[in-house]
Formats: structure tokens, C-alpha cells, sequence
């Protein structure tokens, strides 16, 4: 199960998805929005995505942890739009014989999803301001 | 050649257009429309090292040769999770 | 939250209960029942603890767990009596800062659980047997 | 002096029973239950290598001096999770 939502998470639908008969350890990784960045005070955080390709690149890396370990249920969803403090940004769920093989593919996931997926993270403080996580140039930029 | 051009993110608000329609030379590569952008803003030519490239959803090479009709995005740092 | 029950577990509010402001990230582990052990039908697991102990013991690695790593929310939740295919017997749920420490502290917990509580499972099979998992002599003992 | 007895699992179905209070030599050690086990039944020496002994709720080793009045129970190799 993958999927790009608008809505709240329903964590618990996705990981009943996961679980099967053959399957003896889940690990699953929640993302939630948290009230700080860098020492400043974050209101929530809004999130974009290229959905296409963003869908379709964590059809890859599903498909890569297949490979790499025999696990057996995947639910892989993100949020996009506004989540509040405290709300799941993403959960990845992940069903295995054992434990260890849940972790691992689960840690790879999160870990392969933070670097190679199309989604964007706008921080918006409470001081009312806003910026795009961690957007910097290579150069500093003189951004009017 | 025609390609549809997709700007996300810091990418966007430095171009301040979401998609365009690019009309390229023959033989163009995907490193073409970066030169393209920096063509109508200086300041990406800072962002240049940090941007990836995708061709109808996958990511290529800055030397990957374009085709016709191509959609082709512009991917900053990402930050999902 | 640390407790004992003989009923199903609620995944949901174990998660929900160690989401705070402050964490970005969660790590859950859930172990289930699974419809065999090496090759033979299980039907269900009976698992039986000894409590006050056992519930003495998971504080303990909670606050090493603490010690090791900064984590925010920590909750383990164990089910005793029969617990049937597909439904959870254990589940660990941390929240961090970062996806690092959640990751890690989980990990530590349910293998240090799995090493160290005072509970014991016992195999129901498909045919009707049952036996303690993996309870063997150091010598070949004949039990009667 | 008296220790309370308390057996799990593959050690309570050997021994036939749950809990025990024994009568036990002063300056009883944790290992010295073991030896009451293995008395009433000797299979349990074929075990003693994989019991460990908590004294009130806290894993022992099996020289730990016992006091009167203890909770002293064999835990057998552990399973949850």
C-alpha cells in the first residue's frame, strides 16, 4: 500500500495492512511535526510533492527492499498540505518472519525516502515567517 | 523540440512560474533547461550544483539527451519524511 | 506506559501515547503471532509471565534506554494468555528527536525484552500439541 | 530458614508445582534451591546449566547469600516478544 494523502494518517489501517499470517516482527517509522527547527518555533509544516513522480520513485524503493530483505507487507504513506504539531507526516510499515529484517528494511526506507523522493517540507514558525527546509544554494544566493 | 518544463519547491518560487512549455534545440540535454533558467534568473546559476534532474519521472544525468515532448522537472533538495 | 494485559493490544493508543511536541520521529516495533514455527502449524501462543518482575524488569530497560539514548516517549506493552495468528503479543513504541535514536532505542528495547523479561511463550500447534518455545536441557533431559 | 519459591514454565511443568516454601540451612546460597529441585526430581540437573535464579525480583548469581523470608524464583530461559 502506497499512498500520498491530503488527510490525517490512519496509522492503524496502515499497519493492519501489513501484518499477515506468516509475518512474526513489524517495524514501523512515523514521521511527526515537531514545535522546533533549529532552535526556532515551528507551527506546522506544509508539505508538496511531484506525486507522480514522488508515487513512483517509492514504488522503487519498495521494490529495492524486496530485493534486499525477505519481508513481507509494505505500507508506505505521506502526507502532503499542512500538518500540524504532533500529526504523522509519513508512516512506513514493514512485516517480516523476524524483527530484524523489519528493521532493516524499514530504516532504508525512511532513510532512501528522505533522499531520493520528490517531496518538499515548507517550515512555517510562529513568528509568522516561512521557508522551504533546508533550501540553500551552493553559492549564498542573492534572493530578492 | 517542445519540452514541458516542472519547477518545485525553492525552484518554483526562484523561476515564479510552476510549469512552461520550453522550446529547446535538437540534441538538447537535460542540462539545457538549467541553462534556460539561469537565462531568465542569474540566481540559479547559485542553485545549479543542487539540483537534480528528472525525465518523465526518473532522474537522469545532466547529459541526458532530451526528446520531444519530454517533461521534464527540476528537482531541489528534498525534504519529505 | 509499561504494562501487562490479557486482552488485544491497542496499537493505536501505545503510538498515540508517546507523540509528543517536542519528537519528529517514531519508532514502533510489534511482534504477532505467525502460523508456524520451524515448519510446524501454529495455531496459537500462550504466553505467561512472571509479573511483578516482569513489569520491573522492561522499567529497567526503559531506563537504560533513557540513559543510552534522548528519547521522549516510551511505551511497552505486553499481552499474556493466548494471543491467536495475527494479532500482537508485544509492542514497543519510541519517539525521539530524530529517527536515529527511535530507531535504536526500540531496537535495544525489544531485543533486550526478548533476552531478559520473565515471560514465557508456549507453542499451540495445528495438531493439537504444545510445547514451550525453544525450552530445551543443557543436557538431553527425558522428561516423561 | 524459609524462602518462598516460585517456578515458571518448563520449571513449574517438571516440578509439578507453582509455588513452595522450603526450609533451607542458614547461609543458603541461590544455587542451593537448584539442589532442592534436583532432590525431589533429577531431571533437573540436566537443566541447572540453563535456570537462572531471581531473588525478589532481581536476576541473582548462584552464590547470592539468601535471607529468610525471600522470593526466590527459577526462571528458565525466557521467550516473550
Amino acid at each position: 500500500m502506497i499512498s500520498l494523502t491530503l488527510h490525517p494518517i490512519d496509522i492503524g489501517a496502515a499497519i493492519n495492512q501489513v501484518i499477515t499470517p506468516t509475518s512474526g516482527g513489524l517495524n514501523v517509522f512515523i514521521g511527526t511535526t515537531r514545535n522546533h527547527s533549529f532552535a526556532r518555533e515551528v507551527k506546522l509544516l506544509e508539505y508538496e510533492a511531484y506525486e507522480p513522480m514522488a508515487l513512483h520513485t517509492i514504488e522503487q524503493i519498495e521494490r529495492e527492499a524486496r530485493e534486499k530483505w525477505p519481508i513481507y507487507g509494505v505500507a508506505i504513506v505521506h502526507r502532503l498540505g499542512r500538518v500540524p504539531v504532533g500529526e504523522a507526516s509519513v508512516v512506513i510499515a514493514v512485516s517480516a518472519a523476524h524483527r530484524n529484517e523489519a528493521f532493516e528494511a524499514c530504516r532504508f526506507l525512511i532513510d532512501t525516502l528522505k533522499r531520493e523522493v520528490p517531496i518538499w517540507k515548507r517550515e512555517h514558525f510562529v513568528d509568522g515567517t516561512s521557508e522551504w527546509s533546508g533550501a540553500k544554494p551552493a553559492k549564498k544566493a542573492k534572493l530578492s | 523540440m517542445k519540452v514541458r518544463l516542472k519547477l518545485f519547491s525553492v525552484a518554483r518560487d526562484l523561476a515564479g512560474f510552476h510549469e512552461l512549455e520550453v522550446e529547446l534545440e535538437q540534441k538538447a540535454r537535460a542540462s539545457s533547461v538549467l541553462d534556460v533558467l539561469v537565462q531568465r534568473n542569474p540566481h540559479f546559476k547559485d542553485w545549479k550544483p543542487s539540483l537534480r534532474i528528472a525525465v518523465n519521472q526518473e532522474y537522469v544525468h545532466a547529459d541526458h539527451a532530451l526528446r520531444d515532448g519530454d517533461e521534464v522537472a527540476i528537482i531541489p533538495p528534498v525534504s519529505g519524511g
